[in-house]
This record gives structure tokens, sequence and C-alpha cells, in this order.
């Protein structure tokens, strides 16, 4: 049995039995692959899967719509595993309300509760391959004088237009009072100015800080082509490197920022 | 003890670098004012923001700081261990090593941003940090128009 | 009739921006071809559409539409004038073109808005017909067509097969372009290539007839379901106008910023005691729907929807008006023939 | 001419009418500003009240046209334009823009009973055509003001409330809901609906009805069961909105503009909405 078929059989055979009263999936789509909300078993059929999926399904977890609809169902590659799992840790998702139909490179996993999930990710993927060209296009940017980032980052966030399609796409954006919502007072210009999308782009950045799993769904969902991988890249090569933190293995896991060690280096501080 | 400069000879020199301070209340502020009533000179190129610990220093302070025009920004409280709340400059650690990388990568780097902890009894080493960072800003030239953060309007 | 060669439009913007004009063209900046300003050297590309339309050169994202200087409790209000430059928009698609009369429509309707009018008076929109489409494209579905000149002060047709381009002034900002492109338009005599092929996907007076009485479908919460509340969509769409006023000041200077603004994001129609007449997405996508295809018809008699499929390019979750609108078709014809949806 | 350009106004009095909520008495700063706003002002429209650098915020003008030394406006401080307006004092300046919106067609109410029906912070608007109608007395025929509120703190406008109670001509009657009477309370204690009931039927009368619409909601039945038609029963719809002049998409509901086509609406024309986005 193919994996598509896999995953098929799973899906209907969870809405049937009511273990699962949605299922979040992938659909093909004019040749493009695009998220559907499975509420009928029947319509199980449409599911594919691939590697073109690159949306975060795991982003649907916060819509009203869908917690309405606990128990659900989510087919997930590594990155959106990881997403879940991180998400449990941060307490977004109640006990047993999601089950994860747990899809490898080239492997299906079957349908796993969180718990297995994470223990299937410390054992088949403890260690992705790392994305050479992301880290080379890093190290690029990197290598730049201050004045060159500088400007390199102000071309690119000019072309932002502060639609926070970034925002939606990424499981880790839940707060339903963004920072970029509040004007009492207003931290981040809603202008898109070069203040506003600075102030946004690096903001939203670093509250991804050990919570980000390198899905790629936010540069994905951009309109404007920004490289908001660089930014997610920077962050969690260092959070791997000065706190060996790795997102999404533990539903234990403390939140980075959140917690510390007496041993944390200091070294950069006078 | 280096001469320091009064204003009047700054301005001869044009370039007067702004410095805004954030610092925790308990050690660094207490710092600052052991350097004032042991009659320490120091440069006044800074403009010293008082916050009850460094687990307060929002990120988005520093943002709004560069975004107003500071030259440079400089994050100071008291030194692990002695924190009034116990863990707030902890926390501050790591924040202050993970947005400290993001902001260098995105454009604002070492001589723009720095981080200290100066402790309640350490007047001479607040002014002699205040010093030396005013000596490395004015090297380090005007921020603007290099500003990535900077307000344009 | 004037003609230039196809592979020479960067010359005809050269020309254009040494006679004064802010040249605007598709451009490809990494993996997205934008509209951008033209610079010398920049190669203008004419196949396929860009993510952003011309809509962002006569109401752009964020503008200041009044200043003040502050002093304490005291203010005094500033002189804004709108800020126009002399603009060409060059080589937009024919949906650019026509979003230009919703814009038109809904600045002007009761009273004129300053701002835009006078951007839009500094703007000339050449658009260049399509001879290619892809599945995104339902611009016939909605009345538009590949090669319609609407809004447009001059059209570009390719010819000879698509070697040439024939240039085909309408309105005397055409004319005057043509003038002011001098050399860079020969005269000559071109039959234009067929414009692109776009099949009817829906029958957009079904659609609105089926829009007017199922408000209350629970079939909405089908169409959204996939809706995570971004701006993409409304943000690129040609002839979504909505907009929010936000003051921003320090201790010296306040401004009010216009920005876009979007039905699908949640603010949009929050009270401040915390009540949400639109509280659901489905609502909002609903609105979406409601707002371009059955409430500006029904005022202005005029469809806010130019089917230039950028919606549905751009967003990430698969979400379109035109599928949404095909999905109300094949229910309207199954009622019609009596099946059950 | 820049539509969104506001004028200026200054402060002259600032009362408190209840926790949180004040009325403002503004006056032109400019006297042609002044005469080109009571040339249009229409009783029932309303305006944006603005500080620079907070915003500006909706309100309806609670004074009516007949008053031409000033406006007034009642809001309670609830988000930031609210908190900065609410910062003003006497003296200071603010901005306006208006007025925006239809009005009520009080010439066609000529010779007809008037009923008044108000909740809570929504009697401002009630009362600039209440004030309309007293300036006007001799036009129209009986008139009944219902109003009620939370608590007795949350009435407003209590020394107005008093002299329409002293009219021989009004016939006011107050009400909170229950539990939110004090010993000294003098007025009824129930929902305003109920109090809805015991009026007389109507025979060649209008209804005016503004509040949070559950009240609304459970006043209608009770009118068009006294006789009042859906096309008698006047309301002002309450949207989030920024341009007031149609432009900016954010008060539309169905194919109507709040700011253009209302705010003034029969509850024949709220029919026609679509309940679920009001």
């Amino acid at each position: 049995m193919s994996i598509v078929d896999a995953i098929r059989a799973d899906a209907a055979g969870l809405l049937q039995t009511g273990r699962a009263k949605l299922v979040l999936g992938y659909r093909n789509r004019q040749g493009r692959r695009a998220p559907i909300l499975l509420a009928d078993a029947a319509g199980a059929d449409q599911l594919v899967y691939d590697a073109e999926c690159r949306q975060n399904l795991a982003a649907y977890l916060r819509k009203p719509e869908v917690r309405q609809q606990f128990p659900v169902a989510v087919v997930a590659g590594p990155p959106v595993m990881r997403s879940l799992v991180m998400l449990s840790a941060e307490s977004q998702i109640p006990a047993g309300a999601v089950t994860v139909l747990a899809v490898g490179e080239n492997e299906y996993h079957g349908a796993l509760d969180l718990a297995a999930t994470a223990q299937l990710l410390r054992e088949k993927y403890a260690d992705p391959a790392p994305d050479e060209e992301l880290l080379r296009r890093v190290r690029e940017v990197a290598a730049m004088s201050e004045e060159e980032r500088a400007a390199f980052w102000t071309e690119q966030f000019s072309k932002c237009t502060r639609c926070h399609a970034c925002r939606s796409a990424c499981p880790g954006c839940y707060c339903q009072w963004c920072i970029s919502k509040r004007n009492v007072p207003q931290w981040i210009s809603t202008a898109d100015l070069s203040h506003g999308t600075f102030a946004w782009n690096i903001t939203r950045a670093f509250h991804h800080a050990g919570r980000c799993t390198l899905c790629g769904a936010c540069e994905a969902a951009c309109p404007q082509g920004l490289p908001l991988m660089l930014l997610n890249a920077c962050v969690a090569e260092c959070v791997e490197k000065e706190f060996g933190h790795r997102t999404g293995y533990d539903l234990e896991e403390k939140p980075l920022i959140g917690s510390w060690r007496p041993e944390d280096d200091d070294g950069f501080v006078r | 003890m280096e001469k320091t400069e009064t204003i009047a000879e700054n301005a001869r020199a044009g370039f007067e670098p702004r410095i805004v301070a954030f610092v925790c209340n308990w050690c660094t502020y207490a710092g600052a004012d052991l350097a004032g009533t042991s009659r320490l000179q120091y440069a006044p190129n800074v403009r010293i923001l008082k916050l009850p610990c460094t687990g307060r220093i929002d990120p988005l302070l520093v943002l709004k700081a560069f975004e107003g025009g500071a030259d440079a920004v400089l994050v100071s409280g008291c030194h692990p261990g002695d924190c009034h709340y116990t863990s707030g400059n902890y926390h501050a650690r790591r924040r202050w090593s993970v947005f400290g990388k993001l902001l260098a990568f995105a454009g604002i780097d070492g001589r723009r941003l720095y981080f200290s902890w100066v402790s309640a009894a350490e007047g001479q080493k607040f002014a002699d940090l205040i010093n030396s960072i005013t000596k490395e800003v004015r090297s380090a030239g005007p921020f603007d128009p290099v500003n990535p953060a900077r307000r344009r309007t | 009739m004037k003609l230039l060669r196809a592979d020479r439009l960067a010359e005809l913007a050269a020309a254009l921006a040494a006679r004064g004009y802010r040249v605007i063209a598709p451009i490809r900046q990494g993996r997205i071809v934008r509209l951008a300003e033209w610079r010398p050297g920049a190669a203008i590309e004419t196949a396929g559409i860009s993510a952003n339309s011309v809509k962002d050169f006569l109401f752009p994202r964020s503008e200041i539409i009044d200043r003040y200087s502050l002093n304490g409790g005291d203010f005094v209000q500033k002189e804004v004038t709108p800020e126009a430059i002399k603009t060409v928009a060059l080589a937009v698609r024919p949906c650019d073109a026509g979003s230009v009369s919703v814009l038109d429509t809904v600045f002007n309707w009761d009273s004129n808005d300053a701002f835009y009018n006078a951007r839009r008076e500094a703007c000339t929109v050449v658009s260049l017909a399509c001879v290619r489409a892809d599945e995104h494209c339902f611009c016939t579905s909605v009345g538009g067509s590949p090669g319609s000149s609407e809004g447009a002060d001059a059209v570009l047709r390719a010819a000879g097969g698509g070697e040439q381009l024939i240039f085909e002034p309408l309105t005397p900002k055409g004319r005057a372009l043509a003038e002011a492109a001098g050399g860079a338009l020969a005269e000559g005599e071109a039959a234009a290539d067929p414009v692109a092929e776009i099949p009817l996907r829906f029958d957009i007076k079904a659609v609105r007839d089926w829009l007017a009485g199922n408000f209350e479908s629970p079939l909405w919460q089908e169409f959204a379901s996939a809706c995570l509340g971004c701006g993409a969509c409304a943000y690129a769409c040609p002839s979504c106008h909505c907009f929010d006023m936000q003051d921003e000041s320090n201790r010296k200077e306040s401004v009010r910023y216009r920005n876009w603004d979007s039905c699908g994001l949640a603010l949009f129609t929050l009270h401040t005691s915390g009540h949400n007449p639109r509280s659901t997405q489905t609502a909002r996508w609903r609105q979406r729907v409601m707002h371009k295809l059955s409430y500006i018809p029904q005022r202005f008699n005029l469809t806010a929807c130019m089917g230039c499929g950028r919606c549905s390019r751009l967003c990430p979750n698969g979400l379109a008006i035109s599928e949404t609108c095909e999905k109300i078709a094949r229910l309207c014809k199954a009622n019609h023939e009596g099946g059950t949806p | 001419m820049n539509i969104y350009k506001p004028v200026v106004m200054r402060l002259l009095e600032a009362r408190e009418e209840a926790p949180d909520v004040r009325t403002f008495r503004l006056e032109f700063l400019d006297a042609a500003a002044r005469s080109d706003f009571f040339s249009r002002y229409r009783v029932g429209q309303f305006g944006l009240y603005g500080v620079p650098g907070a915003g500006e915020s909706t309100f309806c003008v609670a004074s009516p046209p007949t008053r031409q030394e000033y406006i007034e406006c009642t809001f309670r401080k609830n988000g930031r334009v609210t908190q900065a307006l609410q910062d003003r004092e006497a003296g200071q300046c603010i901005t306006f823009r208006g007025p925006y919106g239809n009005c009520f067609p009080m010439d066609s109410w000529r010779g007809k009973d008037i009923l008044f029906v108000a909740g809570g912070i929504a009697l401002p608007p009630v009362r600039s055509v209440i004030w309309n109608v007293l300036d006007r007395r001799s036009d129209f025929g009986a008139v009944t003001i219902v109003y009620g509120a939370r608590t007795a703190a949350d009435l407003v406008y209590k020394d107005e409330l008093e002299q329409w109670g002293a009219r021989p001509d009004v016939n006011l009657m107050l009400t909170v809901d229950p539990g939110g009477q004090t010993p000294e309370w003098k007025g009824k204690v129930d929902f305003v609906p109920n109090l809805l009931k015991a009026l007389p039927a109507a025979a060649n009368s209008v209804a005016v009805v503004c509040g949070p619409p559950i009240m609304i909601k459970l006043s209608l039945p009770v009118l068009r069961e006294r006789g009042f038609s859906t096309a008698d029963i006047y309301t002002t719809l309450e949207n989030r909105m920024k341009c007031g002049v149609g432009k900016c998409g954010r008060c539309n509901v169905g194919p109507m503009y709040v700011c253009k086509d209302g705010p003034v609406f029969t509850a024949k024309q709220l029919e026609t909405l679509p309940q679920a986005d009001m």
C-alpha cells in the first residue's frame, strides 16, 4: 500500500469511528498542494502527500472553528510533527485532542498520539539534514559588513506590505493579541515604512527563538518573497549552538527564553 | 582614569553620539548613582532609563530606542546571582544572547548594542563603561543613515 | 500605427524616463515578479503577472493624510499635499487597468479623495494584452477579457508572433505618452496576435443570484475552512480598497497614516466593547466575496473583482474567489437540474 | 479639498455623567467652520472626534441643531482615543470631522406622538432628538421617554432627566436593571423592554429606539405588539468606523454603508440586512 493510500485509509477510519471529527491534510489544487480540512470520511480520497506539501498544518490548531471540532487528526511530516510537539509543550493542545498521521521521508508511521510522535522524532528524525543552501546564504549575509547587512535588510523589508501571511502560516504565532495589534502604546508602527517593517520582521523572528522548526511555511506564504528563513535560520543556529536547544522533540521541553541554566554563556556581556 | 570631555569640548569634535542605557533599578542604577555621589565624571552622552529588572528590559524597548535615533544602546543589570528578583538577569542573559545575534545579523552589531553587568558597588566600572562605550561609538560614527530601524518620516 | 520591437521595451522605458516619467514596470526580484520602479538596465518581464498591482501606485500601502506638530496638550495642524509624481505604469495587465475603474468609483462617489485623484491624474496606465494565461486567470468570467483596454490610457498588443508590439494610445494621456516616446516608437503596420484563450469558469449572474439569497448558507463554513485570516489576498488584489487610519507620534510631531486594511483581519470590525459582528473567519471570507460580487454591484453597478487570479496564486492555503464561485455555480447548476447539491 | 481634514474645536466644559462617561461641550474655533457645520447638521448625524497622536473616534452629536452656540458629545472611556479625549482639560482643543451620515426624518413626524426608548450609554443619540422635539414642542403630539441603565449611577444626563420628569407635557419612565437600584431610587426596577408592555397602543406615533443589541432585540417585538409598524421604529447603528465618508469599507453591512446610508435606519430596513453581520 502506498503512503498516500495508507494516509487516506487511516483518515477515513478516524472519521468513521469518531476518533477524529476533522482531518487536516493536503489536497491537490491545480497541480499545487493546499490544506484541506476533511469532516466526512467520503472525502478522504482527496488527500495527497509529497515534498510539495509545505504548509504547516499545525497552524490551524489556533482557529476557533478547528478547536471546536477537537479531537482532530493532522497529516504531518517531521517539521509539522515537531511543531505539534512544541505546541503541546506550550499547553496549546489539550490531552488527546490531536492524532498525528505521521509521514517520514519515504515511510508512513501510522496514526500516533503526541507521545508516540515525540518518541518517533527522537528515534528516526533526531538530526534532520541541514539545508545547505540556506546555511550558505546565511553565511553570505553574515559575512557582509554592518552597512551592507543593514542595506540588504532595508531593501528586503521595503517590499513587506505587513499582510501578516507569515504570522498566519506559522503554528508558533497563536497569540490572540499579537504585539503588532497593540496600539496602547504603538510598539510596532502600522505603516509599511522602514521602521515598521524592520521592527515587525525582527520581533517576529525573535518570538520564535527556540520554537521554530524551520518548516519554511512563512517564507513560502510571503507574497512578496522576503527571505524570512534567513532570520529563522540565524536564530535557530544560535539557539542550538549556545543552548543546545532543538525544538519539538520533547513534550516536556521548557521554553528556551522562559528558562535558564546557571552555566549559560555570557561571554558577550562586559 | 582618562580625562573626560565636557559637552563644550565634545561639540567641537562635531559628532556627539546619543546613547540610551536601559538599566536595572537595584544594581546598575545604584552603581550609576554611586558614580555620581563619588564625583566620578563620565561622558554625558548617555540617557539612563531605569527599569525594575533586566528581566523587564524588552527587545521592543531596544528597537524603539534605535527607531528614535539612538547611536548605541546599553542594557545593563545585576551580575548573575545578585538579582533582586532571583532570576531576572538569567532570563535576560538568554534573551540578549539570541536578540543580540539576530540584530547583528540584521545590521545592528557589536558597536551599537552593548550588554553589561554592573553591581551597586561598581560606580567606577559604570563610569569607565560609559566612557569606553562613548569612545567606541564616536569612532564608529553616526548610526544614521545606516540604521535600518530608524523612523524616517 | 505605432510599433516597437518586443525586446526593445526597455528602450521605450528609457525614453519615457528621460522625459521625466517615473517608469513602473514588472521586474523580477528574486523568485517574484513585482511592479517596481524601472531602473536603466533592468529587464521588463512581459510574461506572467506581477505579484502586486498598479493599485500600489494609486492607493499606496501607507500614506500620510494629516500631520500635526505637538507641544504638550496643544497642536498645530500642518498642510499635507498629496504627492503625485508623473508616472507611467508600463506593461501592466488589462485586469490591473480594469481595476482602476473600481478604485475611481469608490474614491469619487459622493465625495472626492484628493490623495487618490492626485496620483490618478499623474499616472498613465499602459496595459499589455495577454497572449497567454494560467490556470488562475478568470477575467472572462467576471466581464473582463485578455485584450480589454478598459481603464488603460494605451494598450500594447503583441504582433508578428510576439516579435513586435503595437502601441495603441486611447486617451489624451496615452497620446501624450506616444509623443513623449518619440523615436522609441516607429510607424508601421502589423496585425495583432490572437489574445489568450481563457475558458469561462462560472456564470457570474447565477453566482450573484445565489449570493443574494444565501447569506445564511452553511456552505460558507466549507468555503472558508482553510482560511487563516491574513491580508495577502486583499493586499495583492488590484480592486481591494479598504483602509485604516492610524495616528503615530513622538513628543514633537504626530502623523496620521492611511494604511491598507482587509476584511479578512479580525480587527477590521472589532468594537472597543469587545463585540465583533464578524467574529469567525467564515464571516470574514463571506464578507470578502459578498462585498466584491454582491454589495458593490448593487451599489455601483460594477463587479469589484477583475479575475486577475492573484488571490488564487498567492494564497498560501489555496483559497480563491474563483474556486468559491465555481463551487456556487456547480451548486446552482445542480439545483437547476433538480439534482441534490 | 482633503475630505479627511478635521476642523479644530475648543473644549468648553467636560461633565462627568457616570463612571468613565463624560459629556464634552465644544465650540468651533473658526466661525466659518461653525456656520458650515450648522448649515448641514440635522439631528441623528454623527462626527469623528480626535486627538492628534491618538486618532479619531465616532460618536453622535448629542446636542440638537436648534442650539447653535456649541455641540456636545457623550462617550465612555474605552480605548486609546477615548482615553486621550478624557485626558483633555477645558480650554484645550480637539479635532472634529462631520456632520456625517443621514438624520431622523423629523419633518415627517409633525403632529405624531413620539416614544423614545434608550438604554445605558445609548441615550446621547436619542437625547439630541428629545431636545429637538422639546424645542419645537407644539409641532408634536404626546412625548414618552423610557430610559434604563444597569445601575442608577450609570444613568447619563441626570439633571436633564429631572427637567424632563418635571415637564407636564412629557411622560418620563426611568428604570434600572434588577439589582442596580440604590436605597433612594424612586424609579422602576425592571428591564426596558418590560416597561414598554405597559404603554398605550400606538395610534399615530413613531418610536426612536437606541441601546445595546440585546435591548433592541427584546424591545422590537413588544413595540410591534403595541401597534408600531417596522417603518415607524427608528434606531441608530453603532458600527466601527474610520473615514465616515463611505470610502474605507469598514462600516459595510449588506449593501449599506452605515456611515452614508445610516446611522439612522428604520426597523424595516434593518430586517433586510444580514443579521449575523450586525
